[in-house]
């Protein structure tokens, strides 16, 4: 026994589901990474473009604008389901979790699929150019990382249907939420770049 | 976290906490102990011996080529190995020795001084660990087969583009920077997260450490940094390599430019990721033995920062010789002139504190004064080279190799030295040797400034950078052969450094937990540091919490013992987990298969997933819904 | 410490004496740009000299203890000094980097008006072009004209009048290379897709080496040129000379060489004007024997290095891009008479 | 929460902006060139010293009402607002010097150089 001037810190919680945790921290650093690699292929479509004369080269069509779109609207709706289950998991609250998660699921899966088919109808692909090489590179980039996003909540789900529902589990429900937000918030000017870049920037100099 | 102000005296049962300690912090036995480590000490040690084994062999790669050059016309090396042996030299300094030493050293270092257990992210320290091993594994494997890379260490297209540099080379070091990217990212996330929410109780961040600041700026400089190259070597160059894309095809409408600029704009602050931590040691070994407080703290800490913005604002000074527009270029110049001036603030403050200190001339304050010499007049060779008119002339010339050797040996290297015979007791219990430390220093000190000085006159009289030879009439064969004695005796120092550290290890004075009298908290933990690293966290009351007397000392009670539980986190792991490894390894074997087929990055990513569902997988039910 | 100073001035001295000739020197200018910036350098030099010398005479004055007045005070509570002291050392630190501040301006203004100064030296007087392409690893050099017959093509090897500005037109046909003859001036990057310029301008008559500045692939070392500085009529004599179709062979063995020339792999790379040579992807021949060296100054151009060039190219200069052609014993020989007539 | 909007603004101001307008310049520079119209390099710089100064100013005022004292090393809200504030100083002063530097070259050099 030492006699110590002493600060007792057992009252404190566990875990707090909040951004306070370092696991947030963490995701948000994954988030500045990501964000950073879209910024800078961002600049680098710019730059093609600004030293080259047709953009896109000559015999590429203009990418549809139309399905994109709704891809778009559906990955906003989706963030939804993410707001539900990250407040649900503050709350802790499994049903709220589960239902949040499975909606934004079923609606990232479906602006996967959409995606999917938009990209089928390109014209170009990464050999045609510099543009479908920049093009696809953005998509494939972003794809990525929305399809690995969509899995950890499919296992999230299947942990919860487990009973899965310590602090940690809620912890990762919050934190898969945040990444989800960012996902869907850096696809707006990918989404723009991508489809409406070459409409406003894009004719013959 | 408020501040406390009268805390209350109080009961601790010390031995008992300790056996509780001891045996949540176990480590598994046997084999599996050694690949489910998690423990920061461990893996900071690892790095630490891992990057020191890579710079031994990057040193004896600069030693045959300065062989080769010793002499005109030498037909000693021939071009081809002589290219791979410079490319290999430059990309084991500066990503497989420079970065991860500096990372281990912070991933050791910084948990002790902020006063808590462990890292934010246990499990991916072990896996960045495992990434740049792999990643090291790789290289080598490519250079003893014949395979290394030879496209110089930026690999500029289209010389390194598929047209120029058939075969695998170069692909192996795009690949290599992938795996050692993966890595300082992970140790960059773990390090932000813990200084950011892991410090002791009333640790602000005015009273952080500067070498916990340091490391702070270098984490968000590798943030934000690394993605570039990434864009680079991963997607610009690897692709174009492997599917066929055009980015750095002047055909297709790419550019083999835009290479370059994405590439510097990693690579120039790569040089600050490179030397920050350096200067958060040199503060740490001057304040210690000058036993006087830092001197300037906020300006130090405000020129650490300014260094990490400014330092992503320099990028183009490597390209004054593209023909871009003289006045975009000329944005450079001044960014680049004007980041000396917060290099000179922390000079200046390392000065007035030696000059009101109470300086005791142990070997570490060697390495700070010899570091001071070689990076203040490499520091000033770099004002020159920021001049563009100069700059047209040294650029790529060995006056350029004289510059960034003083910066980056003189900037990082010293201060590391200085920091090894700095914490060597806290790393393992024993203290160096100081008598043949100062030998050491000597040695090291005159076989560098033997070896480096000379190339600037070298590259002023025309000799560029990358020859394998030249020819005698040229006249650069004295300077050259001079050069290489110095790397000879440089060679020495090694060999005095490591046979002080292993006789240290064995047969060194005992040191205790705080041989030099050190004011931060990693000189309350045991030498070297349990598991756990304190029985009861410290409370920070002040800057130099170990400089506050005993008696107003503060510890926190109430942090359970029965797992392993640091203050603001639950740290997730109970047992030590071995997914860390296997992930590491799927994703290596991965990204291996991907240099050679691009579709082995599908197998690469679904394994990957695999190993992380593991990592992450909830342990137990550790509730029911309430 | 004086040992290692001691060890120190002797290594600088040996390598101030013994780092080379004047041909391929930054500190030889022999023309307005290369002068310039070597006047800049004495600027920068002396002045960082200077910083430097008081940077550590600062630092080792810290460590004597002299200064007496601060090391007699006691270090207070968590190891400070005296609020005097530290208030006059803030000032000393405040001061010295204002000083900084002030002396880099001073560097930075210095270099930006030299980088002006330099910018406007060509395009004032009457200059000729010449344009410069890279190529793993040689040089190919060619006089601009209007008029298309005039033009010039050389390879490794450039003559430029004394006292004209000369535009260089930079562009390279593989990967990227840096032209740098430092006497003249600073060095300039040839990359593929775009055209770089830059101006030169020779003060007086002489020969400068230049070299590859930019790494470029196995035999980077050996990517060398000449520039030859020659009063007007001299150089406007040897711009006719080059403008003439190859010299006839004027004995037996030349004409055999010719013969061996034109009826190996030689033609399908190398062109020399006059014959049916048109090769285009290797350096011309026309004038081959006129040049001081082979191989884009890995030779000095004698008839034994040539002969050992054709015969193992990869021997003199592993990797490069020559073929390697078996000539019957007997051939080499009027091969190299012939070549070597070619001046 | 004003206050912490404040000072956070005041210390990222002068480095976003800097980095804003260097890379705002460094890509006008080839159109001032080729327009000839190089007011608009000056007009970025001009505009981001004035917000760079403004930082400062705004940090400066904050510093001045929380009793224009050097934060010490102790905890606590008013300490940690000094700090920012000295920061936000500092941070915005170095800017506003490296911005200054990067007008130089508008100054000497034409668009086309």
């Amino acid at each position: 026994m030492i006699r110590r001037r002493t600060l007792d810190v057992s009252g404190l919680p566990d875990i707090d589901v909040s951004s306070q945790e370092p696991i947030w921290w963490g995701q948000i650093c994954l988030c500045c990474i990501e964000g950073a690699m879209f910024c800078i292929l961002i600049a680098c479509y710019f730059y093609f473009r600004l030293s080259l004369d047709m953009w896109p080269p000559p015999g590429t069509q203009l990418p549809h604008v139309a399905i994109p779109t709704v891809t778009l609207i559906l990955a906003i709706v989706s963030c939804l389901g993410s707001y539900r289950a990250s407040e649900g998991a503050k709350k802790n609250e499994r049903g709220a979790m589960l239902r949040g998660l499975l909606l934004n699921l079923a609606l990232g899966c479906a602006f996967l699929i959409l995606r999917g088919y938009a990209w089928y109808t390109l014209n170009f692909n990464w050999a045609s150019d510099v543009h479908g090489s920049t093009v696809w590179t953005i998509l494939g980039l972003h794809t990525m990382d929305a399809t690995a996003d969509l899995l950890f909540t499919a296992v999230l789900i299947v942990a919860l249907i487990f009973g899965r529902t310590g602090r940690s589990m809620r912890l990762a429900v919050h934190v898969d939420s945040v990444v989800w937000y960012f996902l869907v918030l850096i696809w707006i000017p990918l989404y723009i770049v991508i489809y409406w870049a070459p409409r406003f920037v894009g004719a013959p100099a | 976290m408020t501040p406390v102000t009268e805390p209350p005296l109080g009961e601790i049962d010390d031995e008992g906490e300790r056996r509780a300690l001891e045996r949540s912090w176990r480590r598994r036995p046997g084999i599996a102990g050694w690949f489910t480590v998690t423990t920061h000490q461990a893996l900071g040690k690892r790095y630490i011996v891992t990057a020191f084994v890579f710079l031994l062999i990057g040193g004896v790669e600069a030693l045959f080529m300065r062989l080769q050059l010793a002499r005109p016309d030498n037909p000693l090396i021939g071009p081809d190995k002589y290219n791979q042996l410079f490319t290999t030299h430059g990309t084991t300094m500066m990503f497989l020795f420079a970065v991860p030493m500096m990372e281990g050293m912070g991933v050791y270092l910084v948990p002790l001084m902020l006063g808590t257990r462990n890292v934010a992210f246990p499990r991916l320290n072990a896996f960045g660990y495992w990434m740049f091993l792999f990643g090291g594994i790789f290289l080598y494997a490519g250079f003893l087969t014949n395979t290394g890379p030879d496209a110089g260490w930026f690999a500029y297209t289209p010389l390194s583009g598929p047209q120029f540099s058939p075969g695998k080379r170069v692909d192996i070091w795009a690949q290599m920077i992938t795996f050692t990217e993966i890595s300082a990212l992970c140790v960059a996330t773990e390090l932000i997260a813990t200084i950011l929410k892991m410090r002791a109780p009333g640790m602000s961040l005015t009273r952080i450490p500067m070498f916990c600041w340091s490391m702070l700026v270098q984490s968000f400089m590798v943030v934000f940094a690394m993605p570039a190259v990434m864009v680079a070597s991963n997607i610009f160059l690897l692709l174009d390599r492997t599917v066929g894309t055009h980015f750095s095809n002047a055909a297709e409408g790419g550019d083999p430019l835009l290479y370059q600029h994405v590439f510097w704009f990693f690579g120039h602050p790569e040089v600050y990721i490179i030397f920050i931590p350096a200067l958060g040691m040199v503060s740490s070994i001057v304040e210690t033995h000058t036993r006087r407080a830092i001197f300037g703290y906020p300006a130090m800490v405000l020129s650490l920062v300014s260094t990490g913005f400014i330092g992503f604002g320099l990028w183009v000074h490597h390209m004054f010789a593209t023909g871009l527009p003289q006045i975009g270029e000329a944005y450079f110049t001044a960014a680049s002139m004007m980041i000396a001036v917060a290099s000179g603030v922390q000079i200046f403050c390392w000065i007035a504190t030696m000059w009101s200190g109470r300086v005791h001339m142990r070997t570490p304050m060697y390495f700070v004064l010899g570091f001071v010499f070689i990076f203040v007049l490499g520091g000033l060779t770099g004002v020159m080279l920021a001049a563009i008119p100069l700059d047209l002339q040294v650029h790529d010339t060995f006056f350029v190799v004289a510059h960034f050797h003083y910066v980056l040996i003189g900037g990082a290297l010293f201060p590391l030295f200085g920091a090894f015979y700095h914490w060597f007791p806290k790393f393992t219990g024993r203290m160096m040797n100081d008598a043949l430390g100062k030998i050491n220093f000597w040695i090291l000190f005159v076989g560098f400034n033997l070896t480096f000085f000379p190339m600037h006159i070298l590259g002023l009289k025309g000799m560029t950078r990358r020859i394998y030879t030249y020819p005698a009439e040229m006249g650069w064969g004295p300077a050259n052969a001079l050069a290489t004695v110095g790397a000879c005796i440089i060679l020495i120092g090694g060999i005095v450094f490591i046979a002080n550290a292993l006789a240290s290890r064995v047969h060194g004075e005992i040191a205790g937990p705080d041989p030099w009298d050190g004011g931060t908290l990693e000189w309350a933990a045991d030498s070297p540091p349990r598991n756990y690293n304190f029985v009861n966290l410290p409370v920070a009351t002040s800057r130099y919490p170990m400089w506050t007397p005993p008696e107003e000392r503060v510890v926190v009670t109430g942090v359970r013992h029965d797992r392993r539980e640091a203050l603001v986190t639950t740290l997730m792991d109970a047992e030590p987990p071995i997914w860390p490894f296997i992930t590491a390894l799927l994703l290596g074997l991965g990204l291996v298969g991907a240099t050679f087929r691009f579709s082995w990055y599908y197998p690469a990513f679904g394994a990957t997933g695999i190993g992380l569902i593991g990592w992450f997988w909830p342990r137990r039910p550790e509730g029911v819904r309430s | 410490m004086t040992r290692a100073r001691t060890l120190f001035i002797w290594a600088a001295a040996v390598a101030l004496n013994g780092c080379g000739g004047h041909q391929q020197s930054a500190l030889d200018s022999v023309g307005p740009q290369a002068g310039k910036i070597e006047s800049l350098w004495w600027f920068f030099l002396w002045l960082l000299t200077a910083i430097f010398l008081i940077v550590i005479f600062a630092t080792l004055w810290a460590l004597t203890r002299r200064h007496r007045g601060i090391e007699q005070e006691p270090l207070e509570r968590i190891h400070l000094p005296s609020g005097e002291t530290e208030h006059r050392l803030t000032r000393v630190v405040a001061g010295a980097s204002i000083l900084t501040v002030i002396i880099l301006f001073a560097l930075l203004i210095a270099s930006v008006t030299t980088g002006k100064a330099l910018s406007e030296l060509g395009p004032k007087k009457q200059g000729i072009t010449v344009e410069v392409t890279g190529n793993q690893w040689w040089w190919y050099v060619r006089y601009l004209n209007g008029d298309a017959s005039r033009i010039v093509v050389t390879a490794n090897e450039m003559h430029i009048p004394v006292g004209r500005p000369v535009m260089l037109r930079l562009n390279s046909n593989d990967v990227i290379h840096s032209f740098w003859t430092p006497n003249l001036h600073g060095k300039r990057d040839l990359i593929p897709g775009r055209v770089n310029t830059e101006w030169i301008e020779a003060d007086h008559p002489g020969r400068w080496r230049g070299q590859c500045a930019e790494f470029c692939g196995m035999q980077h070392a050996h990517m060398a040129m000449w520039v030859i500085a020659e009063p007007e009529d001299q150089f406007e004599r040897w711009m006719e000379a080059q403008r003439a179709p190859s010299k006839q062979p004027s004995s037996a063995s030349e004409l055999r060489g010719r013969d061996v020339f034109l009826n190996n792999a030689c033609v399908f790379c190398h062109h020399i004007a006059g014959t049916p040579a048109a090769g285009q992807v290797a350096p011309d021949l026309t004038h081959v024997g006129s040049r001081l060296t082979l191989a884009a100054g890995t030779l000095p151009n004698t008839k034994g290095n040539l002969g050992g060039w054709i015969a193992d190219p990869q021997n003199v200069k592993p990797g490069n891009h020559m073929a390697q052609i078996d000539l019957p014993p007997g051939d080499l020989e009027p091969l190299l008479d012939y070549l070597e007539s070619l001046k | 929460m004003r206050r912490d909007a404040a000072l956070w603004a005041a210390i990222l101001a002068g480095p976003l902006v800097w980095f804003i307008s260097m890379q705002a310049n460094f890509a006008l520079a080839p159109w001032a060139c080729a327009l000839q119209w190089t007011p608009a390099l000056f007009g970025v710089s001009f505009v981001s010293l004035a917000i760079t100064a403004g930082s400062g100013l705004l940090a400066w005022s904050e510093w001045q009402k929380l009793g224009r004292e050097l934060p010490g090393e102790s905890g606590g809200a008013v300490a940690r607002g000094r700090a920012m504030a000295l920061g936000g100083m500092i941070l915005s002063a170095a800017s506003f010097l490296v911005i200054l530097a990067q007008t130089i070259p508008h100054v000497i050099l034409g668009a086309c150089e």
